[in-house]
């Protein structure tokens, strides 16, 4: 392990500052204590989704059901339009002594295209506001950062807060009684 | 016609030789997908699905391979490329010729149809005539002349020929002998007569094997002298068949007798002032005349001559009821009645026939006696029991078969070919090197009928030219040019030697007129022969009646009949009929042992057993089949089997009947014993249910109920309301295409599923196939038992596509490969179809065939030339199924549209209508009310198939009504 | 000290910086790369290697309908003799070839394979151009009597030194014209024009001969598959 | 410390019984460890079970091939089909394909609605055995065309012909339900699966292992924002599974349903085809899960309490198929059709195929009223027994409605039996081949449980230890 003070002195390198908890509360604790010291930008890590912890640490509702929704329309609108556009436009047939636009028929493919643009939607639409694919992020320059995705719990506090000043957020940090605390450089 | 002009001939002849012409022929004919079988379309298969990975093949054909276009050099000036020409020529079945108009695409004959000015035909077929011109193409046929079997020419056959003849000659011909079948051919009767002239030692025999000799020996027994029998069934009102199956086409004249009878049933049903002819029939098996039957008597072959006899003894006398009822008919209707003997029964019972009609004074009103068709009548049996006495005496030197197979069916006792074998010299001429040509030195190829020049007589002597529409494919010569051989003018064509007959018969001097119009009708106009007024009839007497009536010899009884496909078996390797359903049991591929179930159950047999049946010593075996309606201890068996020399189709299926059939019991004989050896032979049956299941597709009622509830055929329960629809139902502004089959009418004879076979390509699958379900006729004839097992009726319902105007197979097909017309046509597009079969299983009819391989034959090119060219192959994965013809449809439209003009009712007949004797079926548009089929569907008697389904078919059935004898009616 | 620092950075991370933009930039490049493959395919299947659509080919003789029609106008039927009554135009036997070339070009060197074929009776194997797939039916005679002229499907032939199609024989190239067939019909007299131009007023004109020459529209799958 | 050199938390994998879905003293990390393991195991160290089943299924797989490729060179008359019985094995084994796939959108989808935490250690799996059914599904329906290289018609695309598909058949429906249930359903299980490919790229010993699951993972990093937006993707994502998985397969059932041929055309059947997916779904979750589970000493982790509460709904399913049957008899004689009555006669007696009927109901009905009793329930041996017979019985229920009902409809005059050949199983066996040997690879590279939902099973259980789950 590297001692802080010295790697403290690179503040113009530094993603933030990285605090390590043992488990989910404690770390909810600490991010809701950061935003109350004003705080803004910082970001929680935790192996599995923690409950409030994205409120906790600022986040406001996600897009992702409104982009749904729009892709469910439109899929609905396409498959539908598409069996009418086949059966009364581009080549009408007499099918069966069936109207050429016998609607019925139509609703299994509108209603299969509706579910399938909207999950297209779901997850691409999740990805992109999570800005991945991004294999590479300072956060795991923090060698202990693995541990993120098993059983350790980091509260970090990004260097672009106004409020963050290199000596003082470690500080504060400390004060949260976590595990550890390191930099995460740039 | 110019068809004798003969640089035509050459060319053609050359084109038909050539790579071009076969690769002309190909590009006649339409999209072959991949066939895996050849590396060429190997190749093709894995264009097409790099092409659907790729998608590059968007437009489904890819790339279209090279083709060359072969015109002609110098192009017959009557024949329009693209356009068929008719000609009319004859056929001639056991020497009895029927007029037929071939169809010609560029000088390839694709199809038979009846010529509508010849008597025997009236426009109609029967399914041999259809298969006819598969025949012509069958790679099997011999196709060099082979001496001792090694392959030899023209040329030394004739050195040989003209030698042995030469020999003879020094002893005016002694221990030359000619055999030929029957006979009616003047020209050939000329020449060979014109050679037993010059060589008066020399001997003319003829056989058949299926021939009439029955019905000769009768007139002779009756009338001292050989008289040919007609009847007139349009003008009988009660009919007494007594073993005679007239309806079908064993029966000479059978298509005219169809039509006249049908066409009586017809008018009986449409209009109550005519009265409904009554038929009885007394038989052994089922035939199809007695599926027409008002009255059945089942009874042994034997049982039949009782029964005559039982008639002979006139109304008290009689012993049965049924004779007793029969009589008092017959009474009522003097001079309306035709009692008509089989032809197979003993020359007895046409006798006592003959005097019956007499009797009833039906001569000359329904039974009209003429000179005898054949131009040399004579007793075959006795004629081939002399040959063979001869032969076996070493009386004869050469012996000349023209045309024939004796060595396969002449009778066994005779051992036909240890006679021959003592002959010096032996030549045959025939179709197909067969079981005799193997005997023989020499073998030299027959022409088909369609490429010969000859004549023949009808069943009332109407003479017919025969003419040619096609070079011969193998180099064969006709009968006229073997004999011309022997007459030294072996440089002299058939074409001289007809056209020299008839030039010599004729009066006047415009014989080429005379001649052009022949040719062009198809008949040679006044040659059909006068009525003659016959002696009075033998008186008969108790003595033969008693001798006639003394039952036989109790115990099991054996019957011999021709093959109702194949007859005698010279059809045997055609696979059209072989594959063919046999209309009493739906059988293809096979001959079988017709056995009653209370028979089979007292000889512990069952269906699939074989057994082995002795008769007089001689033995063969064979599978049984359980026959509803066959009389107890009568077995029938059929000819045309067993064949060991016939080709490819026919080698090596069924069993031979031949080897049992004795002279002293050429029809039927007793004292038979059958033996069961092993089980479990498989039948390949196009129909399994025997009956209706309780439901009621086959709708039937006697007159009696028919005049009490007229809408029997459409009770409530069937019906559905005009509109009953979720959806506005669809209009046909122009058309509105229909058909109608009248099950009243409908003999069930098969040739409309034939004719279809040739009009629309289908192809033939092969036992296996057809054991499996997948047989491809789009016109099947459906069998329906009705009443008790041993003795039921008998129905026949032809089923095409019904062309549904909700039609169910549209409704589920992903890729629209099968639509509607606008004129309310059920298309199916060939091309489009990827086969995922869902049609098939939502048609309530399963009138949809599906290639599960690629059944089109692409590597026998001879058969190349069968097909239509106005209609697609269709290639492996594909469904098809009935179109009404809609190639004929189309063309008639456009020809219509040519001259501004509206389609004509009767403009557009489908094949099976084109063929049915009976004409039970017809065709039409139903938005022209006067229209034939529309006036039809009016009647009462017509009802839809599952009408109640809502499947609104086009397609509908006019229901069979019956006339029973109040008298005789069961239960 | 920061060597340290870059020394750990490095052995946490397993992607470099750049490769944020590369997995992004790749995602687009395998979209646009499927798109292009469609597109591809379209193109090919439209063009002439799968068309032949202004390919000449090979044929036994150079024959020039520029020459025949063009210079000597020669009609159509003269050749093509059952174009009117057949659904198959003709092709002319060599007897007809020989008709002229008999006395003119008699000893020509090229018309040798003709003078061949008329002595030998052995055909003259001409390629196909317009060959459509073999289960479609097409029938000349009903088209060239309601009016649709040849140069309409076959184009300026009188200006071809070697015949070639001008159009796809697609199936949508037929469904264009059978659903609005008054955009092509002519005057009857002028279906043998290959001259003939179509009026600015073919809206009008086309759809009053659609009613004088009765033309249906037929779009049923049997008016060209059975 | 890395984590790749610790060593595996020891924890006893013993099956802490009917009312846990979790052993005992397991915590975040030793949850991770233990799912991960299987994965990073040495190859070696694999179960010689696993070895053996996969030669076998692979061994299928190859008999698949040489079934295919006769197929394509000889045409699908190497098939039993014929007509009347134009469809046979082919559609039988699609619509018990589909079937099974059903079981693994429900435990994911539905269960996650209803919010059962029994569904987390079994979801990942059943999800990986629905895409590998429906990929075995997929492959029938072209294959038993007659033309299968023009399969591509079926879907909308621009063409030359200016001809489209036929939208009023229900095989059109067929192409959009299941290739969206396909995508869908993959769409699925890889978003589960991301957060557990980065658990697994921190795990990974060697840099190729971290490069593969790292590209996989697209940089997750567990980032609280992250979750927040993959909780609500996912739950959608669950969401709109849930009627899809029960249009899918009502979809299917109008392959039958919409024709008219008796024994087909029936308005239950919609219902009654998604609640028998479910039914054989679950049974072959049972059927695979029960042996991976004992190879693997997942005891802990798939627990009894998972297997009795698969049984329960096996149970349920069931009996709403036994249901489906009693209705459909019913109905038939009730409607008084001549021909659905004969269908029904015909099925269970007078057919040819009447004994596959009454092996059916005992497979399906009568063999899993067992599971009434909790000691059966209780016994994996039995469990196991059952599901094996639910599965064939399932099977033989489509051999039934297809088979039978084709071999005789309206006229008796075109009546006839279907015989299966050689080349019928070879398909149906090789695809079963094709399924096993997916789930054997799966199971060895992939996380088989989902990791990081069972960190939030131990985060729970942590909060209230007594806590007895789902009672």
């Amino acid at each position: 392990m590297l001692s802080e003070t010295k790697v403290s002195e690179h503040a113009e390198n530094l993603h933030g500052i990285m605090a390590e908890f043992d488990d989910p509360e404690s770390l909810l604790a600490a991010a809701q204590q950061a935003r109350l010291e004003g705080y803004r930008d910082m970001d929680a890590y935790a192996p599995m989704p923690v409950e409030g912890l994205a409120e906790a640490i600022g986040f406001r509702g996600s897009w992702v059901q409104r982009l749904v929704f729009l892709g469910g329309l439109c899929g609905a609108a396409g498959g539908f339009m598409l069996c009418w556009w086949i059966t009364v436009i581009a080549y009408p047939h007499n099918v069966a002594g069936r109207p050429l636009n016998s609607w019925p028929a139509y609703v299994p493919i509108t209603f299969e295209l509706m579910v399938l643009i909207a999950c297209i939607t779901a997850v691409v639409g999740m990805l992109m506001l999570n800005g991945l694919p991004q294999p590479y992020h300072p956060v795991f320059n923090v060698e202990r950062f693995a541990r993120a995705s098993r059983d350790k719990f980091f509260l970090c506090i990004e260097a672009s807060d106004p409020k963050f000043e290199p000596v003082a957020t470690r500080q504060f940090l400390e004060r949260l009684n976590p595990q550890e605390v390191m930099d995460v450089a740039l | 016609m110019k068809s004798d002009e003969p640089l035509y001939w050459r060319s053609l002849e050359e084109l038909a030789s050539t790579d071009d012409f076969r690769a002309f022929v190909e590009d006649e004919f339409p999209n072959r997908t991949p066939d895996w079988n050849d590396p060429e379309s190997r190749r093709g298969f894995l264009r097409v699905m790099g092409a659907s990975i790729l998608l590059v093949g968007a437009s489904a054909c890819t790339r279209q391979p090279k083709e060359v276009i072969v015109p002609y050099v110098r192009q017959p000036e009557e024949l329009i490329p693209g356009n068929p020409l008719f000609y009319a020529t004859a056929m001639s079945v056991a020497g009895i010729a029927t007029g037929v108009l071939a169809e010609s695409h560029l000088g390839r004959p694709t199809k038979i149809e009846g010529n509508p000015e010849h008597p025997a035909s009236l426009g109609a077929t029967d399914a041999a005539m259809q298969a006819s011109v598969l025949t012509l193409y069958d790679p099997d046929r011999s196709q060099t002349v082979t001496r001792n079997g090694s392959i030899s020419g023209w040329g030394s056959f004739i050195t040989a020929l003209v030698g042995a003849r030469d020999v003879a000659g020094l002893k005016k011909g002694l221990g030359f002998r000619i055999l030929t079948g029957t006979v009616t051919s003047p020209t050939l009767a000329t020449q060979i007569q014109n050679f037993l002239a010059e060589f008066p030692a020399a001997k003319w025999h003829q056989y058949d094997p299926c021939g009439r000799h029955s019905v000769r020996s009768g007139a002779m027994a009756a009338f001292g002298k050989p008289l040919n029998t007609i009847y007139r069934f349009d003008r009988a009102d009660v009919i007494v068949s007594l073993d005679a199956d007239f309806l079908s086409s064993t029966v000479p004249g059978s298509l005219r007798y169809a039509r006249d009878y049908s066409t009586r049933r017809r008018a009986a049903a449409e209009n109550p002032n005519v009265a409904p002819p009554r038929l009885y029939i007394a038989e052994n098996a089922p035939s199809v005349t007695g599926s027409m039957a008002d009255h059945h008597f089942r009874m042994t072959a034997a049982g039949v001559a009782g029964f005559t006899a039982d008639l002979a003894r006139g109304g008290t006398g009689a012993a049965s009821p049924e004779a007793r009822g029969v009589l008092k008919d017959l009474e009522a209707h003097r001079g309306s009645s035709i009692v008509i003997a089989g032809e197979h029964q003993a020359p007895q019972v046409h006798a006592f026939v003959h005097a019956i009609n007499q009797a009833l004074g039906n001569v000359g009103k329904t039974v009209i006696y003429t000179d005898p068709v054949e131009a040399n009548p004579l007793d075959e049996i006795s004629s081939i029991v002399d040959l063979v006495k001869d032969m076996r005496d070493g009386a004869v030197e050469t012996l000349l078969i023209l045309g024939g197979n004796p060595v396969y069916d002449a009778p066994a006792d005779l051992s036909f070919l240890d006679a021959l074998k003592r002959v010096k010299l032996r030549v045959h001429s025939g179709l197909y090197s067969n079981e005799t040509a193997a005997w023989c030195h020499w073998h030299v190829p027959e022409a088909h009928y369609l490429e010969s020049w000859s004549d023949g007589r009808a069943y009332d002597g109407t003479a017919s030219i025969v003419q040619p529409l096609i070079m011969p494919l193998y180099g064969g010569k006709t009968a006229h040019e073997v004999m011309n051989i022997l007459a030294n003018r072996a440089d002299q064509s058939a074409h001289d030697t007809v056209r020299g007959y008839w030039q010599a018969n004729h009066k006047g001097d415009d014989f080429d007129d005379f001649w052009q119009i022949s040719l062009h009708d198809g008949v040679i106009a006044g040659t059909s022969f006068p009525e003659k007024l016959p002696p009075a009839a033998k008186a008969i007497d108790p003595a033969a009646i008693a001798s006639l009536g003394a039952t036989a010899p109790a115990g099991l009884e054996i019957v011999f009949r021709p093959d109702p496909c194949v007859g005698d078996g010279t059809l045997s390797n055609n696979a059209w009929l072989q594959e063919m359903p046999k209309p009493q049991n739906k059988m293809t591929w096979d001959n079988a042992v017709w056995i009653s179930s209370k028979s089979a159950e007292h000889y512990g047999v069952t269906t699939g057993d074989v057994v082995e049946i002795e008769l007089k010593g001689r033995k063969v075996a064979g599978p049984v089949w359980i026959m509803p309606g066959q009389a107890d201890e009568s077995l029938t068996i059929h000819f045309g089997y067993g064949r060991t020399r016939a080709g490819k189709v026919a080698d090596g299926i069924g069993f031979d009947a031949y080897t049992l059939r004795p002279t002293d019991a050429l029809w039927q004989g007793t004292g038979v014993s059958i033996r069961r050896k092993s089980d479990g032979y498989k039948f390949a049956n196009t129909q399994h249910t025997q009956t209706m299941e309780e439901r009621d597709p086959f709708r039937a009622a006697t007159y009696a109920e028919f005049h009490k509830d007229p809408e029997f055929a459409r009770p409530e329960e069937k019906r559905v309301a005009k509109d009953l629809s979720l959806f506005p139902l669809w209009e046909y502004k122009q058309h509105k295409w229909g058909m109608s089959i009248d099950l009243n009418s409908c003999t069930g004879c098969n040739a409309c599923t034939i004719a279809c076979q040739s009009e629309n390509n289908i192809p033939v699958v092969g036992k296996e196939e057809v054991a499996k379900g997948r047989h491809m006729n789009w016109l099947r004839v459906d069998r329906y038992f009705k009443g008790p097992l041993e003795d039921p009726e008998m129905y026949f319902q032809p089923v095409p596509c019904m062309h549904c105007e909700d039609a169910l197979c549209e409704l589920v097909c992903p890729v629209a490969a099968t639509v509607h017309s606008a004129e309310g046509l059920n298309e199916m597009v060939y091309n489009r179809c990827v086969g995922t079969r869902y049609c098939s299983n939502n048609c309530p009819y399963k009138v949809r065939r599906f290639n599960f391989f690629l059944y089109a034959d692409w590597n026998t090119e001879s058969l190349f030339g069968v097909r239509n060219p106005d209609v697609s192959v269709r290639s492996r994965g594909v469904m098809e199924k009935c179109s009404y013809c809609i190639q004929r449809i189309n063309s008639a439209k456009i020809d219509a549209e040519k001259q501004d003009r509206p389609v004509k009712d009767g403009d557009i007949v489908t094949a099976c209508q084109q063929a049915c004797p009976a004409q039970a079926i017809v065709f039409g548009d139903l938005n022209n009310p006067n229209s034939r089929v529309a006036k039809l569907k009016r009647q009462q008697r017509d009802y839809g198939l599952l009408e109640e389904l809502n499947t609104r078919p086009r397609t509908t059935y006019l229901a069979r009504l019956r006339n029973p004898n109040p008298d005789l009616e069961k239960g | 000290m920061s060597a340290l620092v870059t020394g750990l950075r490095s052995m946490a991370q397993i992607f470099h910086r750049s490769s944020n933009s590369l997995a992004k930039i790749s995602i687009v490049a395998v979209l646009m790369l499927l798109g292009g493959t469609v597109w591809a395919a379209y193109k090919i299947n439209a063009g002439s290697f799968i068309t032949d659509v202004e390919v000449a080919r090979e044929q036994p003789v150079p024959f020039s309908h520029k020459h025949h029609v063009g210079d000597d106008g020669i009609d159509c039927r003269y050749c093509h003799t059952s174009v009117e009554t057949s659904s198959f135009a003709g092709l002319p036997p060599t007897e007809t070839c020989m008709g002229c070339h008999s006395q003119i070009w008699a000893n020509a060197e090229v018309l040798e394979p003709v003078r061949a074929s008329f002595r030998t009776g052995k055909s003259l194997e001409w390629t196909r151009i317009h060959d459509l797939p073999d289960f479609v039916y097409f029938n000349h005679s009903i088209h060239v009597n309601k009016g649709i002229g040849c140069s309409t499907c076959h184009g300026r032939v009188d200006q071809m030194p070697l015949t070639y199609k001008v159009n796809t024989l697609y199936m949508q190239w037929c469904i264009e014209c059978h659903r609005n067939p008054a955009q092509y019909v002519r005057p009857r007299d002028q279906v043998f024009s290959m001259t003939y131009q179509y009026p600015e007023n073919q809206s009008e004109l086309g759809a009053r001969l659609v009613k004088e020459y009765k033309i249906q529209s037929l779009t049923d799958c049997v008016t060209c598959h059975r | 410390m890395k984590p790749e050199d610790q060593e595996f938390t020891s924890v006893a994998t013993l099956d802490p019984g009917p009312d846990k879905v979790i052993g005992p003293g397991h915590d975040y990390g030793s949850v991770t460890d233990e799912i991960g393991g299987v994965v990073f195991r040495p190859f070696l160290k694999t179960p010689r079970q696993m070895f053996i089943g996969f030669a076998f299924a692979f061994l299928l797989v190859n008999l698949l091939m040489i079934a295919v490729t006769w197929l394509f060179v000889r045409g699908v008359g190497v098939w039993g089909i014929n007509m009347p019985v134009a469809w046979g094995f082919a559609i039988v084994n699609f619509v018990w394909w589909i079937g099974i796939g059903h079981a693994g959108t429900l435990i994911s989808a539905i269960l996650l609605l209803l919010k059962q935490d029994w569904r987390t250690s079994i979801n990942r799996f059943s999800e990986a055995m629905t895409l590998f059914a429906v990929a075995c599904a997929g492959m029938f329906p072209i294959l038993h065309l007659g033309r299968p290289w023009l399969a591509y018609w079926l879907l909308p695309y621009p063409n030359t012909m200016w001809m489209w598909p036929q939208p009023r058949s229900p095989l059109i429906w067929d192409v959009f339900a299941v290739s969206t249930y396909a995508t869908v359903s993959l769409l699925f299980w890889f978003t589960g699966l991301i957060p557990d490919f980065a658990t697994m790229r921190d795990k990974a010993g060697n840099s190729t292992a971290r490069k593969i699951f790292g590209m996989l993972a697209m940089g997750w990093r567990n980032s609280a924002k992250h979750w927040a937006r993959y909780q609500k993707a996912y739950l959608l994502l669950a969401g709109l599974s849930t009627p899809l998985v029960v249009s899918v397969h009502s979809v299917v059932s109008f392959d039958f349903a919409v024709a008219i041929l008796p024994g087909w055309h029936t308005t239950i059947f919609p219902p009654y085809f998604v609640a028998g997916a479910i039914y054989s779904g679950f049974a072959m979750v049972l059927t695979l899960a029960i042996p991976v589970r004992r190879w693997y000493h997942l005891e802990d982790l798939i627990t009894m309490r998972h297997i009795e509460c698969m049984s329960k709904v096996m149970l349920g399913t069931g009996l709403i198929v036994a249901y489906g049957y009693a209705m459909e008899a019913f109905m038939a004689w009730y409607s008084g059709g001549q021909f659905e009555r004969y269908a029904f006669v015909n099925r269970m007696w007078a057919g040819g195929y009447w004994w596959t009927y009454w092996v059916l109901i005992l497979c399906n009905i009568l063999i899993p009223q067992a599971l009434w009793s909790r000691r059966v329930r209780m016994s994996v041996r039995a469990v196991f027994a059952i599901a094996l017979v639910v599965n064939v019985g399932m099977w033989l229920e489509r051999f039934v409605i297809v088979v039978t009902s084709l071999t005789r409809d309206f006229v008796p005059s075109s009546w006839g039996m279907y015989y299966p050949t050689i080349w019928d199983w070879s398909t149906y066996l090789g695809t079963i081949g094709v399924f096993l040997a997916l789930m054997f690879l799966f199971v060895r590279v992939l996380p088989a449980i989902s990791i990081f939902e069972m960190r939030e099973v131990v985060h729970h259980t942590a909060k209230e230890p007594t806590h007895a789950l789902g009672d």
